[in-house]
């Protein structure tokens, strides 16, 4: 249930005002108290918004963050594009990517 | 008293946090059926409002994901998000705790909802008060349907839940008027965002506005998913509020906005 | 493949917490009834083992407190409360995440349960497992009924939940056994700990063992309340387990235990 | 909704072993983080059971906080009757105390 100590520890992020504030001063004590592995984990501390949705992130919970990390929205968009094309298709959870990596569909 | 208005609407993220990137004819005839809608449900003078939202990790998680959930505190805070990013300012809204007590004593004869007494408002709510009581004076008891992370709820339990509301609604001395809001065909927050299949949304919105229950019914998950993606399993929110109107609805917006990721929808319904 | 065993008993701490203060020809007839449940469980060779509990405030609060849940992780930790306190070591216990997720997938048709990818065991479902699994083998997926914090789920629909989990124990080719637990008339963690009132259960006793369906849903929370205490919301872990099995019981314990502050009860039933 | 408050407080405290490390070492601490009246937070901070009890916090929340406390099962419910003669019956919440003060139902 790696994912979903990911996800939970986003979901946290994201409602948290105390972990929203921790997460901006000193993001991996943050993460060392949810159980990840290295690659979830070095994902979340460096803001790898693409890497996160191709480990299975909703993006519904991606969203905030990303908005959090100060990251815009069509470049949100295509920081996970470009996921898929660095790391393949979305591995986990329940979310396949539809359109093709090179097809802007809005925001572009 | 009863039940004194219904109505459904979009509350997509964009269609406040990117107003502006929308064709400006699109973004005003929008705004002006929002505006609509707001006068009627003012006018239906509601003691006080239900809205049927689908949230998205705002306060459910998979920790303890409630099919079905009522708000059950004194005053509601919002939004969750950054207000800048939504463009919605923070703000406080009136609830009633009492009252939703006895509306979710009524409720709990047919339908199990989890109630709350705290919930953080995200633009699954917000976006919709920000057009509909842009000065926090309506009293608001936010409700639920997970539409997030299977297993989902089926559609005839959302049915049931529409059901279950009308009568909590007719069993209470107060006015009360519902609101609910989902998209219809949509991919957000996914790099599939800004693809809508308008199509799709016409053949639910007529089924949806002639309060065709079995044509409703009448949509598996994974069609869903396959023709109209994750954002389409909100629908279950308009399919609870066809239950608790019984009317026939009527259109006020429907177009396909790719910038906002939805087919925006401004629709009412009458109660019968 | 089916249900296979159904089982009701009690949980409370006291049981094994302050186990040396009951008289001892009553603590070990208890102690020996729930040995007898623990062979006949693991005689049914269940493949996992749905606990319905009514939990203490370990998992649900008040900010989303449903009415039916279910859990759906690859394993469980308890007990939440202090091991030395409880009596009952600090366990890990196996569940099956792809299990439970078929199991409520079908429970959602009919009952609005929310879903658990974790949880913490407190002493309504660690008490039970001491006895009936003390070497943690058994494959476990929690489930709660909300009996603690008003508005409760009315106890029709405690039987609705019931016949959701034997028709989706039916549906699944593994082997699936049900233990309910939860006290009769008890007033346990206030000053008035320590009350039975024997005629009650008894009373509510036969009518379960008669699998009466319409005598059990004969109270109303209310009259539970004046005559057999906060503890005895609990009773609808019991109708659940009536509802599941569909046949009549076989009562193996019960007496009146002031220090263990309930009246301790040890059942099965058939399935029918 | 300040019992709501307390309530949270002592439920957050009986599952959270971060919270249960900061009760012993700075409970006023800790209530900080909670919107309660003074007399809650004295009542909380001092381990004031019987008061806790008749401010209206449900036993099954209260127990555990007893347990940590270190406070014996008999001298828990002591304590709550205690409460009641103290500071009179209970005063919100679900539940009323059925039986007298000075009754000693169990555990005497
Ligand atoms: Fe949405
Ligand atoms: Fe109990």
């Amino acid at each position: 249930m790696s994912l979903y100590s990911l996800s939970k520890l986003i979901y946290s992020l994201n409602r948290d005002p105390v972990a929203k504030a921790q997460f901006l001063s000193e993001p991996a004590k943050l993460a060392d108290n949810f159980d990840l592995t290295a690659e979830e984990r070095d994902a979340f501390v460096s803001h790898d918004v693409g890497k996160m949705y191709v480990l299975g992130v909703n993006g519904q919970i991606l969203m905030h963050m990303a908005a959090l990390c100060g990251i815009e929205w069509s470049d949100y968009l295509q920081r996970m594009r470009d996921g898929v094309k660095t790391h393949g298709p979305v591995r986990e959870g329940i979310y396949a990517m539809t359109t093709g990596t090179d097809e802007k569909v809005a925001g572009a | 008293m009863s039940l004194v208005f219904t109505g459904v609407c979009s509350h997509a993220p964009g269609i406040t946090g990117r107003e502006e990137r929308a064709p400006k004819d699109q973004r005003d005839a929008l705004y002006g059926a929002y505006a609509e809608m707001r006068d009627a449900l003012h006018a239906a003078r509601p003691d006080a409002v239900i809205i049927i939202a689908a949230e998205h990790f705002a306060n459910f998680f998979m920790n303890n994901m409630p099919a079905y959930a009522v708000g059950m505190a004194q005053s509601y805070q919002g939004p969750i998000e950054d207000p800048e990013w939504l463009r919605i300012p923070a703000r406080t809204q009136p609830g009633n705790a009492e009252l939703s007590k006895r509306l979710i004593a009524e409720m709990l004869q047919t339908v199990d909802v989890a109630y709350c007494e705290e919930w953080q408002f995200d633009h699954g709510i917000m976006v919709p008060l920000h057009f509909l009581d842009p000065e926090s004076k309506l009293t608001v008891i936010p409700a639920n349907i997970n539409c997030q992370g299977p297993p989902l709820t089926p559609l005839h339990r959302a049915w049931a839940f529409g059901e279950a509301i009308r009568r909590a609604a007719d069993s209470v001395p107060e006015r009360i008027a519902l609101v609910a809001t989902g998209g219809i065909s949509h991919w957000p927050a996914t790099p599939d965002s800004g693809r809508i299949n308008e199509e799709w949304d016409r053949t639910f919105l007529d089924k949806w506005l002639a309060n065709d229950r079995d044509g409703m019914m009448d949509y598996t998950d994974a069609d869903t998913y396959a023709e109209a993606g994750q954002g389409g399993f909100e629908i279950r929110t308009f399919i609870a509020a066809a239950a608790a109107a019984g009317g026939p609805g009527k259109l006020r917006f429907y177009a396909p906005i790719p910038i906002y990721a939805v087919g925006c929808t401004v629709a009412e319904m009458e109660i019968a």
